[in-house]
């Protein structure tokens, strides 16, 4: 008897966590499934460590995204603050304008530091116009976008900063690794756990939801609209520098326009994962499968040699499919 | 400059030659990486790879890859890391960032895959060769055409204009460097116009740009497109206002305004290079280390192969050995064949 | 009661201003422990702006508020709420996509010593407190799922469980079904006995007589006066609100069976209603009565074409129509006032012209070309016939008074000029002075000979203006009354509508 | 009542007009104030206005369907790429590089890649309508699909060898103002006319504003929402064939670089609201305007690109901070 509720109990439980993701976890399995038989590159360790390395950047975008689309807005600026973080760590470790960098190699961090803050920032201007200045959130981000982008742009002068710092491209090298999971999707899963437990068991987190699903009667709750909001374009602001920081020691140097498009895959993940555009809705793990499944898609694309606009079409029907087949669910249940 | 203007030359075709000392089995497996699929010039360098493929399909099997954007850095390392994972014979690589790719590459040679570099070098010593225009040397030459056709409009001073496709390309940065330090150092009798007008490959961007710094500033005289879109959208400009007397257009890479306005003379030469050589001696490259073990360092000991750029003016238009240069899709559909350079 | 001691909280001479309008101009008022006090004006008096300004949604322009003596400036939501104020507000206030439970501790989640959210502990006391208070609902649900009924019963209990010193509720009943009313006033008397001071706003006068110890009166944004309700009668109060008599407003003329206008044959929506057959006749007003959730709601959504049904007839004029969508019923003369104004009724963000005459740009239009005369000329029309209270006639809806923006919406029906005309809850949160309006209006389109179908949970509205009740309990049609069989002796004889609405057949 | 009604027939036609724009109408008369102050020689020019004129046209035609999705409560994401699919299409009709003298005449030409707009943006209605997208995505989706459709049906290569009486339209004038200007006056007083005297006009505000509420009222969503994303279809197929006129080529990325942003940007500067049920066509023609401006004025007087770019993104944002905040006070 007691064995039998016990048993239920974790039937519940399980069914919790899995709901709304069910669909999208079957996606995947089926991807991975059709891609193993036909490629037999696809399931090989070193296709999987590469499959780890690519998601990251996009996977920890996708979940600032996914904050933002919870808290019932967007943040059209990831793609711009991570370009700009990538560009702050290559300009202050460069030797292109200066015979001496201004930090040394092994003092990258520092620069990483200062871009993390810089997306906070971001954030919180954000946060700021869409709370006190009455902006959509598109309106807001859009016009960051812009202006952080030519901010880029006038800060590595229009040019390639090559030369960066050694040791900040070694340290998120290829060969980087912690018992052989590479040392970005290390830090991918720490954001994902970290995120997990911010938005499940903070009241900041559930704050998030509160006013993304009614911020008039969040506020009339006493929940403080503006640092909600501010903290959750912070939040996203935060994971999009970081994402630069992995970004720039991959491409390992400082590029103008590094990010450009980001914010795209970033909301893609998000919406496949359940994310409701109207606020309210949205989960950490939703979002991660939906960065898998995109990205599976293109690497598995790739290695069956398929051609590219064809897999960005995927890509786009795949979007529309997914929200369509949950709208459905939903009606449904 | 005599390297700039060196190109397609005859030659015998690279047809049946010895087979070298190789374990990999033909035909090789060469993928063949560009920086972006939605782009006309990395379409003539898919179709000059391909070509080879259809020369010798018991030499090589060319597997296409490359994101859809050239801004895709991120998307370009993942794709060539999986790339290099498959472990095909040979790469050939058009990469759109001088650093991102390297650890892929360094990673590619070290497992004895050669890389052959095409356009853009990498800030790495570990590639096999590479293949390019001296974008620097182009740069040069689009000035000294420039001053050429200016002189010719009896135009001795004036302002310079330079439009560029968009900032931080590496390619594109060789070309201005070189472009504005021939205008600098030769020929002081121009003034550049101080601000560099960028159209993020948009044509109707570089239209709107050069129509507005056109009117604030009356004496430009001569406009250096850096890629086709932006020659496409200054040339068309003059074309439409009927500046083609007074203002002289030079511009990089060809599309088919370009070739229109250059009939028409409102561009005076395009600056072209072969991006259909990229990919055909760079597949042949490959085939010729992998299969018979050519030695590169023995012949080019800097790797570097100039595929040379051409001028184009309303004069050589029309030659037929150049057809296939200026539009080398005229190879895939059967329109027009060319005898390719033997650098190696 | 009559408790004399010193009041919790006091509102001294309460000024606020919006732009262009006065809402409140010096209104005082005090509750003491233990007492509930009435609040009570026609439609835009400023009740809810008076208890906005108190919970700190809105900064009063002027005055002082006192809490146990001491002056108190409320910034927000949250501090009202430090201070142990507690609100039921008019509109449901719950975050949809979030848990009951969640919905209880929302803004002040409790958190473990881990620093996290503490889930069990939420759904635990969440659900106490529901259980405590009878009510069905299970704290794990989601908000969504619920009826509004549910949802407000949740909004109490969320209150309640607060322990706040202070409760205000904004027209609790408004929403509900006698049954439910029964249940909350249980639930008030329990919450006074605990000592604390409630603030009951309602438009159903009886009701303060039932439950109150105290009234206060506003009128048009000022302080009219405070009596105890045992010194004074609903007359009086009425005359207080309105500024005028009001005897009985049911008192409409009945005009006799013209030919039938609709006719319904076996309709039926799997797990929402079945078999549902009636008549309804020209120059007739049909009551449909029942509980919170009977079903009425979707047999009317049905009929007019809003909802999908899966079997049965609908007859108009005694032809057999076909109708999809709402267009098409309003094409055959059908109209339906719905019953949640704000989410069905308006579009809260545009103007009081286009609210109006949003149904009917087809009837004002000649070759797809509206003409903007008449579209104002009606608007005017209206607003002068239902005396609806607007500074111009370009006011966006959000920002008028919910009785105000009810008249709206019938103004915007009645511009249809529909042969029958299904009015779902037309009175809710309407003042007296309005509800009348309403009656006479109601009464008006019987003269006139249209069919009225009138929902209401509220039984004297229903039984006093109805020819012939409908009840419906569970989806099933449990009688159709004829007004001899509920008027007994000139008096209403309410057991027996209850006892079919609650399902007992007879 | 009688005091009102003075009040609404005192205002004049123009007060009436311009009720709303108020600020932004400030903020394109400071700019030119500024502009013609460092450069008025050039920037007032009869050149130079036509040539603003000129290169608003195609965000400001894109931008009118734009707002009839945004009052109609969404947005249009897939206009850039309509705009490109637009572009390819008449040129792959009218190309003597496809079939010698094309394959059709210019205006069935025309013709086609305005259906092919329309059919884009009823693809988009019926997504949203029928499948419950929430614009954004369903337009997004629908926006890679197109542009990546245009690669892989057109080879990513460009389309040469257009018509001269097609390309012509971008060269010749009416009455001295621009041809493709001129379309866009005229789309913008025919897209006004529809707002304002159209039960379907009507309509897309009450859908935006309270799409229940509508469909209660007897308005179909389903015509409003397709007919409000066709409109924007159309019109991006228009902006789009005037754009390839403009180019004289078919050019696989035209409209790819932020085109939607910029025709939201213009929308919501003119002061129509994310949220729906708000909007005006003047407002947004005024809105592109003065992005268009900016750019204008700034290469003029000879200001770095990517500061002039950052200037633009700050005016964006701080013309919609002062619109939203203007009201309250
Ligand atoms: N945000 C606002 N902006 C402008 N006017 C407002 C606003 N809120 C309320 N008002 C006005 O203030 C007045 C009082 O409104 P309030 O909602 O307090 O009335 P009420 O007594 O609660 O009426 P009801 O019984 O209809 O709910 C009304 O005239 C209303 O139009
Ligand atoms: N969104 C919904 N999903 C599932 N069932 C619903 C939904 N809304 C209502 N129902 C069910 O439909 C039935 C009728 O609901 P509803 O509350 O609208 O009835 P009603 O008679 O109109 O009540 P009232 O008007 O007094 O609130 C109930 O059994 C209810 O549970
Ligand atoms: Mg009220
Ligand atoms: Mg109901």
């Amino acid at each position: 008897m007691s064995e039998n509720k016990s048993q239920t109990g974790f039937a519940v439980k399980a069914k919790r966590f899995f709901s709304g993701i069910g669909l999208i976890l079957l996606i995947l399995i089926a991807l991975f499934v059709i891609f193993s038989v036909t490629s037999d590159s696809f399931m090989t360790s070193s296709g999987m460590y590469n499959l780890a390395r690519a998601t990251a950047i996009n996977g920890i975008c996708a979940l600032g995204m996914t904050c933002a689309i919870i808290v019932g807005g967007i943040d059209l600026s990831i793609g711009s603050v991570a370009g700009l973080s990538s560009v702050i760590i290559a300009y202050m470790t460069s030797t292109q304008f200066w015979e001496t960098p201004i930090l040394a190699s092994e003092m990258w961090w520092i620069a990483a530091l200062i871009a993390i803050v810089m997306g906070a920032a971001n954030g919180l201007l954000i946060g700021w116009l869409v709370n006190d200045g009455n902006l959509p959130p598109f309106i807001a981000s859009v016009g960051m976008q812009i202006v952080l982008r030519s901010a880029t742009q006038l800060l590595c002068r229009a040019s390639n900063l090559s030369h960066i710092s050694q040791a900040y491209k070694d340290f998120f090298s290829k060969d980087s690794d912690i018992f052989g999971i590479p040392l970005m999707a290390i830090v991918w899963v720490v954001i994902i756990v970290i995120t997990y437990i911010i938005l499940r068991h903070t009241r900041f987190g559930r704050n998030i939801y509160a006013v993304g699903s009614n911020a008039e009667t969040a506020r009339l709750n006493g929940i403080s609209l503006r640092r909600t909001r501010c903290g959750t374009w912070m939040y996203s602001g935060i994971l999009a520098a970081i994402a630069g920081i992995l970004l720039g020691a991959r491409i390992g140097s400082g590029s103008p326009t590094a990010g450009k498009g980001f914010e795209t895959d970033a909301i893609a993940a998000s919406v496949i994962g359940g994310a409701s555009m109207s606020g309210g809705e949205g989960s950490v793990l939703g979002t991660v499968i939906g960065s898998i499944i995109i990205q599976t898609i293109r690497n598995g694309g790739n290695a069956l040699a398929w051609n590219s606009f064809l897999l960005e079409i995927i890509v786009g029907v795949l979007i529309i499919a997914c929200v369509l087949l949950d709208t459905i669910n939903k009606k449904n249940s | 400059e005599e390297s700039a203007s060196a190109s397609a030359s005859a030659s015998e075709p690279a047809g049946s030659d010895n087979q070298g000392g190789s374990d990999a089995e033909l035909p090789l497996d060469v993928v063949v990486q560009v920086k972006a699929t939605e782009s006309d010039f990395w379409q003539y360098m898919i179709v000059g790879a391909e070509q080879y493929a259809k020369d010798y399909p018991d030499r090589v099997k060319v597997t296409i890859q490359g994101p859809t954007k050239e801004l895709d850095y991120d998307k370009a390392v993942s794709l060539l890391e999986q790339v290099v994972a498959n472990k095909p014979d040979a790469i050939v690589l058009a990469s759109s960032s001088s650093d991102a790719t390297v650890p892929a590459v360094e990673d590619a040679m070290d497992q004895g895959i050669p890389v052959v570099l095409a356009d853009n070098m990498l800030n790495t010593e570990k590639y096999t060769a590479f293949l390019a225009t001296d974008n620097i040397a182009g740069g040069a030459l689009a000035a000294d055409a420039l001053v050429e056709g200016m002189e010719a409009k009896g135009k001795t001073s004036g302002k310079v204009l330079v439009v560029s496709s968009s900032a931080g390309s590496l390619v594109m940065e060789a070309r201005i460097k070189g472009f504005t330090e021939q205008m600098k150092n030769k020929y002081t009798q121009y003034e550049m116009y101080p601000e560099i007008l960028y159209c993020e490959n948009d044509v109707a961007k570089a239209l709107d740009v050069c129509a507005q710094t056109f009117s604030a500033n009356k004496d430009i005289v001569g406009v250096f497109g850096g890629n086709n879109m932006s020659g496409n959208g200054a040339s068309r400009y003059i074309a439409q206002e009927k500046l083609a007397d007074e203002v002289t257009c030079v511009c990089y890479d060809s599309d088919p305004e370009e070739i229109k306005n250059l009939r028409n003379g409102d561009l005076y030469a395009m600056i072209i290079q072969d991006p259909a050589g990229f990919g055909y001696k760079g597949v042949d490259m490959a085939y010729k280390v992998v299969a018979e073990g050519y030695d590169v360092e023995a012949n080019f000991p800097d790797k570097y192969i100039d595929t040379g750029c051409t001028k184009i003016t309303a004069e050589n238009i029309d030659a037929p050995e150049l057809q296939a240069l200026i539009d080398p899709t005229l190879l895939k559909d059967g329109k027009a064949t060319r005898e390719w350079p033997t650098y190696f | 009661m009559g408790i004399e001691s010193n009041p919790i909280i006091r509102l001294n001479n309460i000024v606020k201003e919006f732009p262009g309008v006065r809402a409140l101009k010096g209104v005082t008022f005090d509750v003491r422990p233990g007492e509930i006090h009435a609040l009570v004006g026609e439609n835009g008096a400023g009740k809810s702006t008076l208890i906005k300004c108190m919970m700190g949604v809105h900064e009063p322009t002027s005055g002082e508020i006192y809490l146990n003596g001491v002056q108190q400036r409320v910034k927000d939501p949250q501090q009202a709420r430090e201070l142990g104020l507690g609100a039921v507000y008019q509109d449901v206030n719950l975050a949809q996509s979030l848990t009951v439970g969640e919905n209880f501790f929302i803004g002040n989640l409790p958190k473990t010593k881990w620093g996290t959210v503490n889930w069990k502990y939420i759904y635990k006391e969440a659900q106490k407190t529901l259980d405590e208070l009878k009510i069905n609902v299970d704290a794990k649900d989601t908000v969504r799922h619920l009826t509004i009924g549910q949802q407000e019963m949740v909004c109490i209990a969320r209150t309640v469980h607060e322990k706040a010193k202070v409760i205000i509720f904004d027209e609790p009943t408004a929403l509900l079904a006698n049954e439910e009313v029964g249940i909350l006033f249980d639930l008030i008397h329990r919450i006074k006995d605990m000592g604390v001071g409630i603030i009951y706003i309602s438009h159903r006068l009886e009701e303060i007589f039932q439950i109150c110890d105290r009234v206060t009166v506003l009128k048009d944004g000022a302080y009219v006066e405070t009596l105890n309700v045992k010194d004074t009668n609903q007359d009086d109060l009425v005359k207080l609100m309105v500024g005028r008599d009001l005897t009985n407003m049911y008192d409409i003329e009945h005009f006799p069976k013209g030919e039938c206008a609709l006719k319904v044959e076996n309709l039926t929506s799997k797990g929402v209603f079945e078999n549902i057959s009636f008549e309804a006749y020209k120059g007739q007003i049909l009551g449909m009565f029942g509980l919170v959730g009977a079903g009425r709601t979707e047999i009317c959504k049905a009929i007019f074409g809003a909802d999908k049904f899966d079997s049965g007839k609908v007859f108009i004029n005694g032809k057999e129509e076909h109708i999809k969508n709402p267009r098409s019923a309003m094409k055959k003369g059908v109209a339906l006032l719905p019953e949640d104004r704000k989410k069905e009724g308006l579009c809260l963000g545009l103007s009081v012209d286009f609210n109006t005459n949003m149904a009917s740009y087809d009837l004002i239009s000649k070759c797809c070309w509206i003409n903007l005369k008449k579209e104002h000329e009606r608007t005017r029309h209206y607003i002068k016939e239902m005396e609806t209270k607007t500074p111009s006639i370009k006011q966006l809806c959000k920002n008028l008074s919910g009785g105000n923006q009810q008249k709206v919406v019938i103004g915007k029906w009645l511009c249809r000029d529909a042969d029958v005309m299904i009015f779902d809850e037309p009175t809710v949160g309407v003042d007296v002075g309005a509800k009348a309006e309403i009656y006479k209006l109601i009464e008006q389109l019987t003269r006139q000979g249209k069919c009225i179908i009138l929902i209401s949970s509220y039984l004297p509205e229903i039984m006093g203006l109805a020819d012939e009740m409908m009840v419906i309990s569970e989806g099933k049609l449990m009688g159709t009354l004829d007004r001899s069989e509920f008027m007994k002796d000139g008096k209403l004889d309410e057991e027996r509508a209850l006892r079919l609405a609650s399902g007992i057949s007879e | 009542m009688s005091e009102e009604k003075s009040k609404t027939t005192g205002k004049s036609l123009t007060s009436k007009l311009f009720s709303g724009v108020g600020p932004i109408l400030l903020i394109l008369i400071a700019l030119f104030v500024v502009f013609s102050v460092i450069r008025g020689d050039v920037f007032l020019s009869g050149d130079n206005i036509q040539d603003l004129l000129l290169s608003t046209a195609v965000n400001g035609i894109t931008a009118l369907g734009m707002t009839c999705c945004i009052i109609c409560g969404g947005v249009d994401l897939a206009a850039g790429s309509t705009i490109g699919m637009a572009a390819m299409v008449v040129s792959y009709f009218t190309s003597g590089q496809i079939a010698e003298g094309g394959l059709v005449p210019v205006f069935v030409a025309m013709l086609i890649a305005v259906v092919v707009g329309a059919l884009i943006g009823f693809i988009n209605g019926i997504l949203i309508n029928d499948g419950g997208l929430p614009p954004f995505i369903a337009t997004i989706g629908m926006q890679i699909i197109i542009r990546q459709s245009i690669n892989l049906i057109f080879e990513a290569r460009i389309i040469a060898q257009l018509p001269t009486e097609f390309t012509d339209i971008a060269l010749n004038t009416v009455f001295g103002i621009p041809v493709m200007a001129f379309v866009w006056f005229v789309l913008a007083i025919i897209t006004w006319l529809m707002i304002k005297f159209t039960p379907f006009g009507r309509n897309i505000f009450a859908v935006g504003s309270n799409a229940e509420t509508a469909r209660l009222s007897g308005i179909s969503l389903r015509a409003t929402r397709c007919g409000a994303w066709m409109y924007s279809g159309v019109m991006s197929a228009i902006a789009g064939i005037l754009l390839c006129a403009r180019l004289g080529n078919g050019i696989p990325s035209t409209g790819s670089e932020n085109y939607e942003f910029m025709a939201i940007a213009s929308s919501v500067v003119g002061g129509a609201s994310m949220s729906g049920g708000e909007g005006s066509v003047i407002g947004t023609f005024i809105g592109a305007i003065i992005l268009q401006t900016i750019r204008n004025g700034g290469i003029i007087i000879g200001m770095n690109a990517h500061l002039l770019e950052m200037i633009v993104g700050a005016i964006i944002i701080i013309a919609v901070l002062f619109d939203k905040n203007s009201g309250s006070n």
